[in-house]
């Protein structure tokens, strides 16, 4: 490797990547954009809390209820270090992202400085995963708002080129992610934040595939929500967060009403509670707050720029190989300038599920669908694509054994 | 994996030579069956005269799974009496469900029990079925009462 | 013990009861409808699951991602039969029963056969949880809709005597708690939602504490939702449930949007899954339902009818030793009839938080405050209550610590 | 745990006997203060009058700690000029957020310094904290440019 990071040493960490599959075969796993795999540090973690300190949370005064509390608000502390929140206060913990997006959508349909109306446009792009559509889709529908979205170019960039007529005195949200999980396009967030406040607007980026393998610093970017998932960032699945300016935050009215978020509960009306407890209602995912709380460690002692700098290198080996290989397409970037670890493609003439089918065969899973974003699809009018994607435990020889495999494909499929 | 026992010869066929594709006239349902994991989709018309299948037609795009399935579908059905269409679908569902524990019926099945195999890969059982789930749609529709039926279908093209 | 359970063997099942706490003393863990402890066959569940299996679901075409959807949807197969639901697409999965409540509250907001508007009633009750109370009153505001609520009895049951001027015509919604977790009063929802469905109201029953404790069977309730919490039941954190009629649940608008919910996403306009999914934004907690119905299963191979009557007799012993304090009294049925086991008390001229934090310098870890029901506080008049709350591994010797502990509170606030 | 440090005498004494308790007049401001968790409530009042912390008074119901650490604060700061109150404030909110590893300042915080082992039970933190964050509050609308405090203490009240 040319980066600073010892993959084979970072393997070890990772039980499941042990695992034998078919036939005894290795597994060969070039599905991380889709869920990343947890090292043992965070299942230790989850363990740990489990058997010695679990308890609920800012309700009761023993000694577990302690323990817990502390290690729920340590894994907010790291999370909100990690993407250099100026406030701790600002990190909403979710179950996922979808639910982080669904919140500054849901809230913007009530009264508010920011209540989205009759009128107003939301934009977005056509390159969004479909939990950065459906909200709005819904929002623009409850609300008499218009929808409008950015294209995409043949080599897969947004097409800004129309900016100025997207972007405008009715714009009230620009929503957008910061990299595709599908085409894996990096794109450029911080100008359009920063033409989105000209005129206004919120605006909220989807860095689920961008927190897990890049330094992501929320005021460089310059936004007002960033949204993003634990399970993908080698933390445990039930959990997701939401940072949100506190301006922002504060004036917005509860999401999910309930326990916790509250000040004063009559039945009469409720008061509620500060930043970040009002948008955080009943019993949190608190174990897996510990766990993220553990993976941001683990990511962190490895070093996010090492990370980064080891899925350049092995997306540029990707893309090399994959291009040899006759027949195939990649929908996406197809230069490792400004992208991220995920490589779509199409094989002339066999269909992605197959190609999938027929890689799992000989071990290396991978997806192939629309990857929950469909539109990018239609743009490049193809049903579905098949995505290899990788992570720092990622080596060469798994990159050859995908380039291996399509030839076994095209053997099956002859 | 037994890649063979998913990928059996006479899938591999019906899939480079599809048997019934292309959409016909006349027919009296119509309907669109999308499977959302993927995205893959199908168009499929029944004609239905006298309690017989007298035709299916369809269009679409998918994997070969999806497309053999539909592709063996129209052999077994185009012809039969509508009862004895929905028994081969019938037991077409329960192989699908079986998880690989039930042994296909050749009787009823004939080439179809070729996809067996898929029964034992959850995430293609939807693929074996897209077809045949806008058939058992399309012939529900063909086959209600009058004015209904027809008015249904008719709905259902607006909106695909 | 005269019931069949064999606490001393469900103990060795819970890794944490193994913990001392403050010099060596032995936990007295009397806290469990905060949360309930974990059996080692969970976190193996769960540990297993993120070892061998981790995978995203529903999605991929490999090995893993096979496995992972069969344990995910195999947690759905064991919680829906646990609550005996007609059919196992009747039951989605959320984060908490918080989210559950809410879920139903907010989509009645937007156009359905079910929509509330001005006019309209929802009726709730004085001993609800916060978590059912506030979505109401949010959804009230902002539908101009009007929230109304029964009442407490002195002895801590609902007052029914003004039941036909509360259920009328105009009710559209009636949410209840089956097992009060401040009160423990098991309250008669058969019956009262017998009378909501002859107005033809929604009838939600918030089943948090009852799902852990006894056989809860939906179709026997008659109710048209039932809420409950993993986390209460011996499952992990970030899980919960919410089963729902179907015909209810196929006309109502969707909740979150996002990945897996969707049936086709276009740039215009999108349409849904089938149930359950309709419901299920975005990756699910899937490592959590793989543990949740690990502890489906650990709670029935004991018996939920074991349970519950370990329950009662807990419950009911300590209640007599209560009985015996001095300067305590119960609020809430202070006899073991119609209820469950969480029991709230108060103690002449000393703070539940005082009588907390001393009863954890010995080792014995209850809650103190207004349990996230402070209604139930006002109607009595008290500031907080100290609640200690039992399960299946609850002995009586951890009851006697508890009175012993009480003279100790009463030696320091001597 | 050490109960003796949490507990300690000067708080149990507080508690039964709290100084300053029963709301007085005259006030400039008045707020109304909550622990979400548990409910405890205070309603305090501040008398301002030339720089000087004239009075304090409250109300409310909640645990030793919250009571005695309020009836502690009135004897800090009545009689103190408004700067070096809010001086006090802040030592002892920085003592609070400790966590145990700050050894308090004795000449500045006085009877004040018996909280110090609260700050190792981060749920009683809020409890310790209730009375002066509403005597913050309270402080800084009644010495706010005239014609602002008067208004914000009456909305205040209004909602109380
Ligand atoms: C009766 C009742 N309802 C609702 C809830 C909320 O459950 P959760 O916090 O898991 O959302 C609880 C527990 O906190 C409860 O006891
Ligand atoms: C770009 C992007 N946005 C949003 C999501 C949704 O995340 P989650 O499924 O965890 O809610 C994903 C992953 O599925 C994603 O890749």
């Amino acid at each position: 490797m040319t980066t600073g990071l010892d993959v084979e040493a970072v393997r070890k960490d990772f039980p499941i990547l042990q695992r034998r599959v078919h036939d005894d075969r290795p597994l060969v796993y070039l599905d991380s954009a889709n869920t990343s795999q947890k090292p043992r540090a965070v299942l230790d973690a989850l363990a740990g809390h489990y058997e010695l300190h679990n308890a609920n949370i800012h309700r009761a005064q023993h000694v577990l209820a302690e323990e817990a509390t502390a290690a729920y608000e340590g894994g907010r502390d790291k999370v909100a270090a990690l993407i250099n929140a100026p406030s701790r206060d600002e990190l909403i913990f979710t179950k996922n992202a979808s639910e982080a997006l669904n919140l500054v959508a849901n809230t913007l349909a009530w009264r508010s400085p920011y209540q989205v109306g009759p009128g107003d446009e939301i934009v977005i792009t056509e390159m969004e995963h479909h939990s950065n559509i459906v909200p709005w889709q819904l929002l623009a529908e409850r609300t008499g708002a218009t929808l409008r979205w950015f294209g995409i170019t043949d080599d897969g960039r947004l097409d800004l080129s129309n900016i100025d007529e997207l972007i405008t005195e009715r714009t009230k949200v620009v929503s957008l992610v910061l990299v595709s999980n599908t085409l894996g396009t990096l794109n450029p967030v911080a100008a359009i934040a920063a033409r989105a406040h000209e005129v206004g607007a919120l605006v909220v980026a989807d860095a689920c595939q961008a927190v897990p393998q890049m330094p992501v610093d929320v005021t460089a970017l310059g936004v007002d929500f960033l949204a993003f998932t634990g399970h993908k960032m080698c933390g445990p699945t039930g959990i997701g967060g939401l940072w949100g300016r506190r301006e922002v935050l504060e004036q917005l009215p509860p999401f999910l009403g309930g326990g916790e978020m509250i000040e004063t509960v009559r039945m009469t009306g409720s008061t509620y509670a500060p930043l970040p407890y009002k948008f955080e209602a009943g019993t949190m995912p608190i174990a897996e707050a510990v766990g993220l709380g553990a993976a941001v460690d683990y990511l962190t002692g490895i070093g996010l720029d090492a990370i980064a700098a080891h899925e350049r290198e092995i997306t540029s080996y990707a893309l090399d190989q994959l291009h040899g290989v006759p027949g195939l397409r990649i929908v996406g970037p197809d230069t490792p300038v400004d992208r991220g670890g995920a490589v779509s493609f199409t094989l002339a003439g066999i269909h992605p599920h197959d190609v999938a089918q027929v890689l799992d065969s000989v071990g290396v899973a991978v997806r192939a669908g629309h990857h929950c974003a469909r539109p990018v699809c239609d743009r490049f009018g193809i049903q579905a694509t098949t995505r290899a994607s990788f992570y720092l435990y990622t080596t060469r020889d798994e990159v050859d054994a995908l380039v291996r495999g399509l030839d076994e494909v095209k053997r099956v499929f002859a | 994996m037994r890649l063979d026992s998913l990928y059996q010869e006479i899938i591999l066929d019906h899939y480079k030579h599809p048997h019934g594709r292309g959409l016909r006239d006349p027919y009296d349902a119509e309907v669109h069956h999308v499977n959302p994991t993927c995205g893959d989709e199908v168009t499929l018309r029944v004609r239905v005269a006298d309690g017989i299948v007298e035709d299916v037609s369809y269009d679409g795009a998918g994997c070969s799974i999806s497309q053999a399935s539909t592709s063996v579908l129209t052999d077994l059905v185009i012809g039969k009496p509508v009862a004895d269409a929905v028994a081969v679908q019938e037991e077409f569902l329960r192989l699908m469900q079986s998880k690989g524990a039930v042994e296909p019926d050749e009787e009823v099945l004939e080439d179809a029990v070729a996809f067996a195999g898929v029964s034992k890969y959850p995430s293609r059982v939807k693929c074996a079925l897209l077809g045949w789930m806008a058939w058992k749609e399309a012939t529900l529709r063909a086959t209600a009462p009058a004015g209904q039926d027809r008015q249904v279908a008719a709905d259902e093209r607006a909106n695909a």
